[in-house]
């Protein structure tokens, strides 16, 4: 039963940062958008507002979790669940590193390796919309219906195009596992530049990572594409009659998926936890040194050139855990675990932060024009993209 | 049968699976009087016959099971694309759901 | 590798184009690619033979099996040896002239795509036909080019004349080609095989039949099929209505080439009807009675068209004979310069007909020497070879028949002579009533366009010395071998020649020396005449024995009885039954899909019932 | 052992939820527990080796198909069905006994033609990954496959067309 107890440990090291990561996406989003809009941000509860994540689930928790009189119960009360649980099981087939052995225990950084990873999460997307379209239908109220049909029809219309440029790089991988895809982005091309997806094929993959972004904020209901919860026209859309901790479940569904969804392009197109130049020129210390740089700045910073009186004691704080860090990543016997771990969470933050980026800076489609978008556009160009790496791939490979 | 269940399942287990669902799904068929949910009914015989096919496929160790199966989903898509359709224009045009009240095609 | 198939091919092509798209196409386009597409095939033809020359033995080229049924194989294979050769230049040559020769003559006609189209597809058909190497691949040309003349006969087919006459040619021939057809199934049941080579390689062994047998029956048949398709006794009657067609038409398809067609059978079939004498004299007795009957039909029409129509069939006749005497070579040498100067012959009368917009009597000719003198002047060529007038090819091919006519039957041989006499007579006849005397119509006759007497000029030259340029039976050795038939008796030639120019005296006579003489004799012959006159009655019989008979028979019985009770009936009563059933079933049909539902669910329940009864799966 | 709860658990749920969506009255529910019993399925499927099956049952059926479904019922607002004017005395009659006679048959055949022999055994067993079923479909069944292809064309046409507004 060894494989149950490594899987259950797995099970929850990996649901536990996973949930934390989601509930301090948030503050970063918040934080990134204030820094945007120029402004400071949460910033009461803990230093920099660090806490907050924590004070809004003990909110959300504590709230009375009132159930309209004229909801359909049932399904309003299965809704969110749905949606929850379809996000979070994605997270299940993520690699986030290679075999590792740590205390002579070899495994994979995955919860499970199956060889049909894409399509699970494929699946998990598509059932997605169950939760979104059944809130909105079960709530007995026309903007949340309207929103809910608004999400399952931009769904169900993005998840065309979606599974489309997943299928594109596919044709080169030979192969549904997430884990078999990134081993098939090992190696350089002269010797420096990473075979990463979006680097192959003179670039054609790069249009299919394009579309993926794009349809990626469709599928997660993201800003420029939230049309089912734009506040403007519906209220909140879908979750209008959500309140307390039914509607922090579609809170977390919506982060999950853009989490999930990220590390599928990172793993898709970014090569997963490859570093993007080889070992050779130095790449495994990189981590060590961005840490390093932190702290030392952090340490800079709070004691030589002092802003605020009260990062006097955090800003030396992080500086310090900073430091250590970046002493784990060179320590002999952690790196190859590290490593690997960091690029991996180093470029799905990237691709979290132009989605928060893009939420502070684009507008809102209107609905014809999203529509149109979906089916004038991305599908077309998408199809068109897998033809023709399909014939280079025919051709050349 | 096999009183002593080894370890595993035998086959006809997920025959009898597929039997059951199939006669629920014409039971629905019969007896359920919304178009949507007579459509729905055929498509759980569908699956039903799905899942034999495959268990079929399991039993002489080919993959041809698993085509038909593909098959059928593909069927059945395209099914549900074109079934949909004519429900809704149904509807448009005498505003019922109701199976025995679409009953023009008669002497 | 020669790519025969290019030859007949090439004007395939110009059909499919002129046929698809000559509608869009101006005029001279589609003319170019008339002429274009024959004149190419001919220049093909001669490159081809170029290449084989000399052809010793036969060159097949094998494309593709077209039919495989048991032991019968049939491929498409085309095959070249002289006889083909021969055929194929006269086709094509000719055919190429009367191309050019019609791109004038049909200029202001309104269906020129179509008549082009048609023509090419005709020499497509034709030339199927020659190069053909099994008796099928033969029958296909053999019946394309019967479509293609009755479509030509009925080119007018506004004109009902036009339309009948293109039916009767059509029917006629369905009759010959039934009788063609049960030679080709004789064929199949007694040699197992299609092809030539073959099958004469079979016919070689056997000994010759002296009484009836396998090979005369064969040999009856093919014969039948070339009476209808060469126009003879007693198949003949729709050549002459067959005139209703434009004139180029008349002369490549109805002179030239296609009505020529059953004596290159018969040539090519040689090696079997050597080995069937009764049936070689049959040829030979159709033959002379051809000649006889339509050249002395040929002296008393007025049509300038009928006359030379009449006078196709007994040279055809003529053809016939030489075959049936065993000169197949001599046959066919006439066939070669019969096209040279029937055809200008046609083609010049076609030009007097132009000129005299379209007046064929000749009764409202004459006088058009010096209007049309290049017309007069090649027209002038074609009657002395036809005449037989010595040293013109004419004479030459005459003399040869005759020489092995009179080998064979001494009798057969004065006939013939008479005939020819006649011939000449007929000829010049209609030559004196075109060209000389005053004009009696009504129009102002001009010269026609080059297009048109260019070919003339080019025929005229063939007829005259086609004779003396080709020794065919020479080059026809190594397919019919030579046999004291060939050997040149002066005294004949003499006679032959001599009967010719008679004939010619007696025109002369006739109808420039004294005017008032035919009316007189006519009187003084009286019943004669009109029976001549009137073509023996042979239609009227026919339409009495044949025609009308069927027509009734058909009315009364097929149609009112079993097209009317039987058929209809029967349709009628499948009718009621199916109402009948269908009133007992519907009562199935609620519209409720719930009971069809439950329908196809007993249905199921019964099969997997069943299958449980039977056993399970196994 | 493990598969063979894992089979018994979720032939329970599937045989539910198909229950479920006969006896509903209200199609949103049926819909769901037709999803319920395609998603038991998908596992169903997994147990036999199917994997790739699996997926696209998910995504194609539970994915797309009721997704349709799910998306007209709410167009339509299809409540509660009312009871019906008049309905087919036959199906009255005879559905119940024809239908205890079809699983009976059913069941009896199934058991004649497979009743003892094989065991499904999780992991051991067919070829069932993608690319096996992809080898299949590319070559021995690739006529099927193009046909099936044009057959989704026409479909999406004649959906198009009577989905059209104006009906004339």
């Amino acid at each position: 039963m060894n494989f149950f107890l490594l899987s259950l440990l797995k099970l929850g090291l990996v649901a536990f940062v996973f949930l934390t990561a989601l509930a301090y996406l948030q503050w970063i989003e918040r934080k990134v958008i204030a820094h945007v809009q120029v402004r400071v941000g949460p910033n009461r509860v803990g230093p920099h507002g660090l806490l907050q994540p924590l004070v809004d689930t003990i909110k959300l928790l504590t709230k009375e979790d009132l159930v309209p009189s004229y909801v359909n119960r049932f399904f309003y009360l299965l809704a969110p669940v749905l949606s929850v649980s379809t996000a979070l099981v994605s997270i299940a087939v993520i690699p986030f590193g290679p075999e590792i052995e740590i205390f002579g225990i070899r495994t994979y950084m995955q919860l499970t390796d199956l060889n049909i990873g894409v399509l699970v999460l494929l699946a998990a997307s598509g059932l997605g919309v169950y939760g979104v379209a059944l809130a909105g239908w079960s709530s007995n109220n026309k903007y949340a219906l309207l929103g809910g049909l608004r999400a399952s029809a931009q769904m169900i219309s993005y998840e065309l195009p979606l599974a489309l440029a997943i299928a594109t790089p596919l044709l080169l991988y030979n192969t549904l596992s997430l884990r078999g895809i990134v081993e098939a982005q090992q190696g350089y091309f002269f010797g420096f530049l990473a075979r990463w997806g979006v680097f192959s094929l003179f670039g054609l993959l790069f249009i299919a990572f394009i579309i993926f972004l794009i349809c990626a904020f469709a599928e997660t209901n993201r800003i420029p594409f939230d049309l089912p919860e734009a506040e403007n026209e519906l209220v909140a859309g879908f979750h209008t009659e959500y309140s307390s901790m039914k509607f922090a479940a579609f809170f977390m569904a919506e982060y999950a998926n853009m989490v999930n969804i990220c590390c599928l392009a990172t793993h898709l197109f970014l090569g997963g936890w490859l570093p993007p130049f080889p070992a050779a020129y130095g790449s495994q210390y990189i981590p060590a040194l961005v840490f390093a740089a932190g702290g030392a700045l952090c340490l800079f910073h709070g004691t030589v050139n002092l802003y605020r009186a009260r990062d006097k004691y955090t800003l030396p704080a992080f500086g310090v855990v900073f430091l250590l860090i970046a002493g784990l990543h060179l320590a002999p016997p952690l790196m190859p675990v590290l490593v690997p771990l960091f690029w991996f969470l180093a470029k799905t933050g990237f691709l979290l932060f132009v989605y928060i980026w893009v939420r502070a800076t684009l507008p809102r489609f209107r609905y014809d024009q999203l529509m149109h978008f979906a089916w004038g556009w991305m599908f077309p160009v998408s199809i068109v993209n897998l033809f023709a790496v399909g014939l280079l791939v025919a051709l050349f490979f | 049968m096999p009183p002593q269940l080894p370890d595993g399942v035998p086959l006809f287990a997920y025959l009898l699976v597929s039997a059951v669902l199939f006669v629920l799904g014409v039971a629905g068929f019969l007896f359920r009087k919304n178009l949507i949910t007579v459509f729905m009914s055929i498509e759980l015989m569908l699956n039903a016959v799905n899942l034999s096919f495959v268990a079929f496929s399991y039993r002489w160790g080919k993959v041809d099971g698993h085509l038909f199966t593909f098959f059928v989903m593909v069927v059945a898509a395209a099914e549900a694309a074109v079934g949909l359709a004519i429900i809704l224009t149904v509807f448009k045009n005498r505003s019922t759901l109701i199976v025995d009240d679409v009953d023009s095609l008669k002497l | 590798m020669q790519h025969l198939w290019l030859i007949p091919f090439l004007p395939f092509l110009g059909f499919l184009i002129n046929g698809l798209f000559g509608k869009r196409l101006s005029n001279p386009l589609v003319s170019l690619v008339a002429v274009g597409a024959s004149a190419l095939s001919f220049l093909w033809a001669l490159k081809v033979l170029a290449a084989l020359a000399p052809i010793g033995q036969t060159h097949v080229e094998t494309y593709f099996t077209w039919i495989q049924s048991g032991p019968i194989h049939v491929p498409v294979e085309l095959a070249v040896d002289r006889l083909t050769a021969v055929m194929l230049l006269v086709v094509t040559g000719i055919g190429t002239l009367i191309h050019i020769y019609a791109t004038a003559y049909m200029a202001h006609e309104d269906g020129y795509y179509r008549f082009f189209a048609y023509l090419n597809l005709f020499m497509f058909f034709m030339l199927t036909l020659v190069l053909a190497n099994n008796y099928l691949l033969l029958f296909v040309g053999w019946e394309g080019v019967g479509l293609c003349s009755y479509l030509l006969i009925g080119f007018y087919y506004l004109k009902h004349s036009a339309s009948t006459a293109g039916n009767k040619a059509f029917i006629v021939n369905r009759v010959g080609d039934f009788g063609f057809s049960l030679g080709i199934f004789l064929i199949v049941v007694h040699f197992g095989t299609l092809s030539f080579p073959a099958v004469f390689e079979k016919a070689k062994a056997m000994p010759v039949e002296a009484g009836a047998g396998w090979l005369t029956a064969i040999c009856l048949l093919l014969l039948a099929g070339a009476t209808g398709k060469s126009a003879q006794v007693p198949l003949y009657v729709w050549l002459p209505d067959a005139m209703e067609g434009p004139t180029p038409v008349s002369a490549l398809i109805h002179a030239a080439t296609m009505v020529t067609a059953g004596v290159y059978m018969v040539a090519r079939s040689a090696a079997l009807f050597v080995k069937a004498p009764v049936a070689m004299e049959a040829v030979a007795i159709v033959g002379l009675l051809t000649a006889v009957l339509a050249a002395t039909i040929g002296i008393t029409q007025y049509d300038i068209k009928k006359v030379y129509a009449y006078s196709t069939v007994s040279q055809l006749g003529y053809m016939f004979l030489g075959l049936g005497a065993g000169a197949f070579s001599a046959g066919i040498w006439h066939v070669v310069t019969h096209a040279f100067f029937k055809a200008l012959l046609f083609l010049g009368a076609g030009s007097v007909i132009h000129a005299c917009h379209h007046e064929q009597d000749m009764r409202y000719m004459g006088g058009l020497r010096s209007k049309t003198p290049i017309t007069f002047a090649t027209l002038t060529c074609a009657w002395l070879a036809i005449s037989g007038v010595p040293f013109t090819s004419g004479w030459y091919s005459k003399e040869a028949i005759l020489g092995a006519v009179h080998a064979h039957h001494p009798w057969m041989y004065w006939i013939a002579l008479v005939t020819a006499g006649v011939t000449a007579f007929y000829v010049s006849r209609s030559m004196f009533m075109t060209f000389w005397g005053e004009y009696r119509g009504h129009a102002h006759p001009h010269e026609s366009p080059v297009a048109m007497w260019a070919p003339l000029a080019v025929l005229a030259v063939l007829s005259i010395a086609g004779g003396f340029l080709f020794d065919i039976p020479h080059i026809l050795e190594p397919v019919f071998p030579r046999g004291e038939h060939g050997a040149h008796d002066l005294t004949l030639e003499i006679i032959g020649s001599a009967a010719g120019l008679i004939g010619i005296g007696l025109a002369w006579l006739f109808y420039v020396a004294s005017p008032g003489l035919p009316k007189r004799a006519a009187e003084a012959l009286g019943g004669l005449y009109t029976l001549v006159y009137n073509k023996y009655f042979v239609d009227e019989v026919y339409d009495a024995t044949i025609v009308s008979p069927l027509i009734g028979g058909s009315r009364a019985l097929l149609w009112k009885g079993l097209d009317a009770g039987v058929i209809d009936g029967a349709v009628n009563g499948a009718g009621l039954l199916a109402a009948a059933i269908g009133g007992g079933l519907r009562r199935l049909q609620s519209g409720n899909i719930r009971s069809y539902a439950t329908w196809v669910v007993a249905g199921s329940a019964a099969v997997v019932v069943l299958l449980g009864v039977m056993g399970g799966a196994r | 052992m493990l598969d063979a709860a894992l089979f018994s658990l979720f032939a329970f749920i599937a045989i539910a939820c198909g229950i479920v969506m006969v006896t509903q009255k209200h199609p949103i529910a049926s819909a769901l527990s037709l999803i319920g019993v395609m998603g038991s399925l998908a596992i169903l499927y997994l147990l036999l080796g199917a994997a790739f099956i699996a997926a696209a049952q998910l995504i194609v059926y539970a994915g797309a198909i009721m997704v349709l479904f799910l998306f007209v019922i709410m167009l339509l607002n299809a409540g509660q069905e009312p009871p019906a004017r008049r309905t087919s005395l036959l199906a009255k009659l005879l559905g119940i006994p024809l239908l205890i006679v079809l699983t009976g048959a059913l069941s009896f055949v199934v058991m004649l033609a497979f009743g003892h022999g094989t065991v499904v055994k999780f992991g051991t067993g067919t070829p069932g990954s993608a690319e096996d079923v992809g080898r299949a479909l590319f070559t021995t069944y690739l006529l099927p496959f193009e046909i099936t292809s044009v057959l989704v064309l026409i479909a999406i046409l004649g959906a198009v067309v009577l989905a059209r507004k104006e009906m004339d």
